[in-house]
């Protein structure tokens, strides 16, 4: 028995490679895992394509942009749950955390006139609190975490209104505030920051996810939390920092929400979290924990965007355009579903 | 940001014959917006343009409203129909129609930008004011009263909300507003609402309800508890069961604005624009006092939905 | 006289309702192998447990080295240089072979943030090719088979290079060749002053690796012996309390009787090819080959929880088409599989819940409500006669013993009353003593009439219960032969007629 | 050991007779363990406790029954979703489910014409065949229970417009109808029907659980599918089942809310199902399957009716009202978790 041949033979080929789970692989190998991912989902290039052919204001530049944009702040949101979500857990508190986290932004900087570093980084940290709260529920309390993220989500929402006094807090007065989603970094070319922002964060968050310690704790955790804590992995502490993180991102799409807008809604929020959790399962995450990507996610959040335009482009009566999405979600998943019971 | 993608965009549809105006409003699939979106229906026909009628699941939802906004613009219609939820959270769009050369009007309550030609709307806080002054008159000008309002931070919730608490404040000393809740224009959360303020307080003489689902939940609450006409019930716009509830005396009566007109006056307003015609900046579309004993004249009716 | 490595002193253990463990001694040595026996039940894994910092014992003392420690958690444990082999297996299925090896103890780059992947890999394969283990470590944990994951479980506590080695019944799920494979590592081991603690309801292997015997009854030690000056039937007297009596063959063949079941061409993409065998009324069929040998596959295939690619299956003389387990049971065909955790058991749910959920419908009412006294009635009944250790019928399975938990699963066939029955190693993870009344039971249902195949790795079992062996290897049946003509080398003879792959290596 | 003495011994009174996992038990048991269940939730008692001391109008007759029946709603759709997420799945369609089968009483009564018992029984039967079409997706198609009823959620929301042309059908003309909701059925006493639905409904929902085959296959299906479908057992058939049951609970939770209001609101019903999902997993059903209760589901849901009901009475402001609601569930459902762990 040659026990090393078999161990060199395709490295990366097998089914897992295309099923998102934990694998491991050399950087040129996780490039080309991650490319693999964005193919296998033919439905969101369908998708386009169907659009682009039933209008032509679809496939431009601009149209392309601005789907970018409006999938942005639900798209952070998403990629930040993935972690949650594959631990096994659930992240409620998603939509109003994000609101507390940008009314917070708006409090230090239209308010209290800290610098515009300063506040940003504050309504980051406000973001990555809450998920520490809701860590240390889940972790230390043992609440489940769907009871923790939904009483976290209520308390967000309550707080974001009584600390902005039910008013939106404008940032007028906050030069620069805007331009973090709606100005361009890189010139010439006229790509908005907030698409910046979520890809970068995706690539991030993929090598975080994919090449880290935390990541791959993620997986253990999700896949058989006794097992993991029986190999001497301290579960509460990586928890923890797994909606930690996660809250981060909430903090981040709270800035680039509110930098959109040019102000913190602070009734606004409810809901984001339901559409955010369904962007990473159609991105292919198990709620059962243990299985995920944060490709998938983005793409399950592009899909999703790309629906919800295409049809607002075609002038479709608003009350089908439900309807429809809810058909092609369907039909999207189960098309991976059939692909993927083929290929195995 | 993008008026260097789009100069020709106004031209296309124009040649099919109709101009293609889009409207974004403040939500679709209350009956009030179905009566703005009849009333522009009705304006299209006329004038021969063709419109698309959209708007956010609820008047909280800024960002939903901006991407459809953004939608609208890459659509490249010839003009745009406008309800802003916030003013500027719109403002960059209303810049860039403005660079792409596409008339923008604005309707059901004023756009904070001067971009818009025109705008046709109703005032929100006099006609809360005048709702304000029918509730004082019915309980003879003292007493205790609750409001129901649709939206916390939403324009219309506000302006609808201070306009009747400040009419109050200043004219009524002796009304006593014992509480001010918020159901999201939601019938059942409004109807458990005011069945548990009418629990709290069983002396209650009047309540408020400030858009149709607060309203109605207003009157199932108190039909259920089985003291109807025992207090005085205000509401605001229409809808069957508003008009049933004037008509049997449980609602003592209820602002409507004109919808339809609302509707109308913004197709018209565009499609005046396109033609290089001169705009008045506000038209207002006006709003009217309705109960039992006027609800069957011909100016009312004509304001009113089913 | 020095300290000994390790040292358990009057060591308690109570769950709610049980008493697992009261004042046990064990001592271990360097370079010592000493085995813990006793019945299902018996607190062999609580004691472990407690030494990998799972559970904490209630009273006691336990010395490494001389020392009082507290193990409080499998951190420390592993710090003490305590390794442990779970009887239950306790991989992360989503990980891949390698990750599940070495979590927690990743070699890091980039200011300790990142995995070295690379490395991890490597060093899994250099630590298979020492072990002589042929599986690529890429591989995810959750595709294994359970003797795989077995086998990876042994690699895993090898790798720590502990110097006090636990084995909570290692070899359960292996076959002979790879418990051979293993002895020679505990050798080695033995050789470089580990000591190992070594667990198993196999006692023939305790003569061939152990120094001393430990053995517990109901949680209470009884009597430490030393291998070599002891008899084997001493050790089981002390266990079960009681005489054994020894090996026996069926008499009667069956071969006159009616077919029950016959299959005809099966085969699978993936492993099965062209199997055929018929099984009459009243026999019982042993199933011999090694580990991956497809005998499972053949009983998933029949019981409908698989789908073959081609193959005709006749119940009764009659063709039929089974798609699913639940076809199977309609046709009278019961299915007991070999991953118990798996496919077996709801362990949150109660003992009388487990026993009863296959059969049911047989206790509803007029109204089509279950009645739960008969229900309990039944699960009772089932409980007493298989001597499962369990407070009440209203105990968590999770809760139970391995070997207990392995009769509640054999329970519910039972409750179901089925003509025909796949029993894929009933008596993995089972104590002498009860595998004794399994072997009874087997044969008190065949002579019922009922129709048995049994699937097992341990040869004596199958000689001793089978009218006739059918051996496979490597998806084909390379032999079907009557109890007569067999012995143990002609099996293994048919079930390496195409060399074994997919496990350790001899 | 003794093993056959001791399993005479106590048979209810493991530690699983409070946590809600299916546990067998006589008439009598089975009573006593539904008590237990309603006694173990302390918090609502001391809720209901603290709120009659704080307000003399709270602890009334008239404001007793307004709590059941602003739960009646939301309780139904809970109890029947139960079912659901024992098996470890999930119900998305809830709330526009019911919105659909209300427009589609309206249909049937206010514009064909039905007589009122066809049209009430046609409405039930719509909830129950969108809950037929979840259970497809999922049994069958095997598409993940979020996913297929997110997808249903947006088709039933949809469609329910496009059907009632976005208008609320009126049930002014047909006689009887809201009576369903607000009449009496038990003369003398002051109770409305939509409590005794609720009431009936529990009991119902309680036996079927307990005591009916298909309950118990139920939490086998949650605790282990796959050790399940070995057992014999038809996943694919009793997964339908349970969905459609839990669709038939939505339709009488669609009749029982078009009764209330007079009328079918189209529009009515996002964030009902979260509500839903909320009063089951407080009411201590895990999300993971395998584990809940009827009763506590009841329970679940009467505490945040009585928390939402007891602040509003007070006429706490309502941002507030928000946050506390949040405290509340995280404070009950943690003393509960308390409980048990000091019971084992
Ligand atoms: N977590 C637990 N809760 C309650 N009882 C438990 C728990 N773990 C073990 N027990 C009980 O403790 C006793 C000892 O169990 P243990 O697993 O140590 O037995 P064992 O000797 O390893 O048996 P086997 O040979 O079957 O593996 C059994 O009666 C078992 O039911
Ligand atoms: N539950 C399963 N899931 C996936 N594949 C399986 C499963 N069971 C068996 N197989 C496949 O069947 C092949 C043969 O394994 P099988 O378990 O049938 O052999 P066996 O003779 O029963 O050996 P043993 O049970 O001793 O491991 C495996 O290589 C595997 O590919
Ligand atoms: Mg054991
Ligand atoms: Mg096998």
């Amino acid at each position: 028995m040659k026990p090393v041949e078999t161990a060199e033979r395709t490295p990366e080929a097998g089914p897992e490679a295309a099923n998102g789970g934990a694998t491991l692989g050399t950087s040129r190998g996780f490039l080309r895992k991650q490319l693999q991912q964005i193919l296998a989902f033919a439905s969101l290039i369908v998708l386009v394509g169907f659009f682009a052919l039933a209008n032509s204001n679809f496939l431009t530049w601009s149209n392309m942009m601005g789907i970018l944009v409006s999938t942005a702040v639900i798209g952070i949101l998403a990629l930040g749950t993935t972690y949650v979500i594959i631990t096994g857990g659930i992240e409620l508190s998603l939509g109003t955390g994000m609101t507390l986290s940008a009314v917070m932004t708006g409090v230090f900087l239209a308010n209290l006139g800290l610098p515009l570093v300063v506040g940003v980084l504050g309504g980051i940290m406000v973001g990555a609190f809450i998920g520490f709260v809701n860590g240390f529920n889940v972790a230390i309390l043992k609440i489940p975490p769907f009871i923790a993220t939904l009483a976290m989500m209520l308390i967000a929402e309550g707080l974001a209104l009584v600390i902005s006094g039910t008013a939106p807090i404008y940032f007028t007065d906050v030069p620069g505030f805007t331009s973090i989603s709606q100005g361009t970094l890189i010139p010439g070319v006229n790509v908005p920051n907030a698409v910046i922002i979520l890809i970068g964060l995706t690539a991030v968050g993929a090598i975080i996810l994919n090449k880290s310690v935390l990541g791959r704790y993620t997986f253990a955790i999700g896949s058989n939390e006794e097992a993991a804590r029986i190999s001497g992995i301290n579960i509460r502490k990586w928890k923890i920092l797994v909606y930690t993180l996660s809250g981060a991102f909430m903090g981040i799409a709270g800035v680039v929400l509110a930098a959109r807008l040019n102000s913190a809604q602070p009734s606004l929020g409810v809901g984001y979290e339901l559409q955010a959790i369904a962007a990473v399962v159609i991105g292919g995450t198990s709620l059962q924990g243990g299985k995920g990507s944060i490709v998938g996610t983005l793409i399950g959040a592009l899909i999703v965007g790309t629906v919800t335009n295409g049809l607002r482009i075609m002038s479709i009566p608003q009350e089908w355009q439900t309807v429809i999405i809810g058909l092609v979600i369907l039909v999207a998943v189960y098309t991976d579903i059939l692909r993927r019971r083929r290929q195995s | 940001a993008c008026a260097d993608d789009d100069t020709t965009a106004s031209d296309d549809s124009a040649g099919d014959g109709g101009y293609d105006i889009a409207l974004v409003s403040k939500g679709f699939q209350h009956q009030f917006w179905q009566a703005v979106q009849q009333g522009a229906e009705e304006a299209a026909d006329e004038f021969g343009a063709e419109i698309t009628f959209e708007g956010p699941d609820s008047e909280s939802e800024v960002a939903q409203q901006i991407d459809m906004l953004q939608s609208a613009l890459d659509r490249s219609p010839d003009a745009i129909g406008f309800a802003a939820l916030d003013s500027q959270a719109a403002a960059p769009l209303m810049d860039e129609a403005a660079n792409r050369d596409i008339p923008v009007v604005a309707f059901d309550s004023g756009v904070d930008s001067d971009v818009p030609l025109a705008t046709a709307a109703t005032d929100n806080r006099a006609a809360a004011a005048l709702a304000a002054e029918k509730m004082v008159e019915h309980i003879d000008g003292e007493g205790k009263i609750a409001l129901i309002v649709h939206d916390q931070t939403s324009v219309t919730g506000v302006e609808r909300r201070d306009g009747f608490v400040e009419y109050i404040e200043e004219n009524a000393p002796d009304v006593e507003i014992v509480s001010v809740q918020y159901g999201g224009g939601d019938h059942l959360e409004s109807t458990n609402l005011a069945t548990a303020i009418l629990e709290g307080n069983p002396d209650l003489d009047g309540i408020y309800g400030s858009n149709e689902g607060s309203a109605i939940g207003v009157i199932n609450a108190v039909e259920e508890l089985g003291m109807a006409g025992d207090l005085t019930i205000i509401g605001f716009d229409s809808g069957q069961a508003q008009i049933d509830a004037i008509r049997d005396g449980t609602m003592t009566g209820a602002i409507t604005q004109n919808p339809i007109g609302i509707g109308y006056e913004t197709v018209k307003a565009a499609v005046m624009a396109l033609e290089g015609e001169e705009l008045p900046e506000t038209i207002d579309t006006g709003y009217f006092w309705y109960d039992s004993s006027n609800i069957d004249d011909e100016e009312i009716q004509e304001v009113l939905y089913e | 006289m020095t300290d000994h490595l390790l040292e358990i002193d009057g060591v308690s253990k109570g769950f709610p309702g049980v008493q697992a463990l009261s004042g046990v001694h064990l001592q271990l040595d360097a370079g010592e192998v000493h085995a813990l026996v006793g019945e299902n039940g018996a607190g062999k894994s609580t004691l472990m447990k407690i030494l990998a910092g799972i559970y904490q014992e209630d009273s006691g003392t336990i010395r490494v080295n001389g020392r009082p420690v507290h193990i409080d958690s499998p951190r420390t444990a592993q710090n003490l240089g305590i390794s442990i082999i779970h009887q239950e297996l306790s991989l992360m299925p989503d990980l891949t072979i390698a990750e599940n090896i070495y979590i927690g103890r990743e070699r890091r780059r980039g200011l300790g943030f990142f995995m070295d992947d690379r490395d991890l890999n490597r060093r899994a394969g250099a630590l298979f090719d020492q072990l002589g283990i042929s599986l690529d470590p890429r591989t995810k944990a959750g595709d294994l088979l359970v003797a795989q994951q077995q086998v990876v479980e042994i690699a895993k506590a090898m790798s720590f290079d502990a110097r006090i080695l636990i084995m909570d019944e290692p070899t359960a799920a292996l076959t002979d060749s790879e418990t051979e494979t293993l002895f020679g590592l505990i050798r080695d081991l033995r050789q470089h002053h580990t000591g190992i603690i070594y667990i198993s309801h196999r006692l023939e292997e305790l003569t061939a690796i152990s120094d001393r015997i430990t053995v517990l009854r109901d949680g209470s030690y009884i009597d430490t012996l030393a291998t070599p000056d002891t008899d084997l039937r001493h050790v089981i007297a002390l266990m079960v309390g009681r005489e054994i009596k020894g090996e026996t063959r069926p008499a009667v063949p069956r071969e006159t009787r009616p077919t029950a079941l016959e299959v005809t061409g099966l085969s699978t993409k993936s492993l099965l090819k062209d199997v055929s065998f018929d099984l009459r009324e009243g026999e019982i069929l042993g199933f011999a080959g090694l580990m991956g040998a497809g005998r499972t596959e053949v009983a998933r295939a029949i019981c409908g929880a698989d789908r073959p690619d081609h193959g005709d299956i006749t119940v009764h003389g009659q063709p039929v088409k089974i798609k699913s387990p639940s076809d199977a049971a309609r046709l009278g065909i019961g299915y007991l599989s070999e991953d118990r955790k798996r496919f077996g058991l709801m362990l949150d749910q109660d003992v009388g819940f487990n026993i009863s959920i296959s059969s049911i419908p047989s206790y509803t009412n007029a109204v089509g409500l279950v009645r739960d006294n008969q229900v309990r009635q039944t699960a009772r009944h089932h409980v007493e006669s298989l001597k499962v250790k369990t407070p009440s019928i209203a105990q968590q399975t999770t809760n139970l013993s391995g070997g207990n938990q392995q009769k509640v699963v054999i329970a519910k066939w039972l409750a179901r009353d089925c003509d025909i029955l796949i029993f894929d190693e009933p008596t993995r993870g089972i104590d002498v003593g009860a595998k004794e009344e399994i072997y009874d039971l087997l044969t008190t249902l065949a002579d019922q009439g009922k129709s048995i195949i049994m699937i097992s790795s341990e040869l004596p079992e199958i000689l001793r219960l089978s009218h006739r062996i059918v051996v496979m290897c490597e998806g084909r049946v390379t032999g079907v032969l009557d109890n007569a003509d067999a012995d143990q080398e002609i099996l293994m003879d048919y079930a390496t007629r195409a060399g074994a792959h997919g496990g350790m290596t001899v």
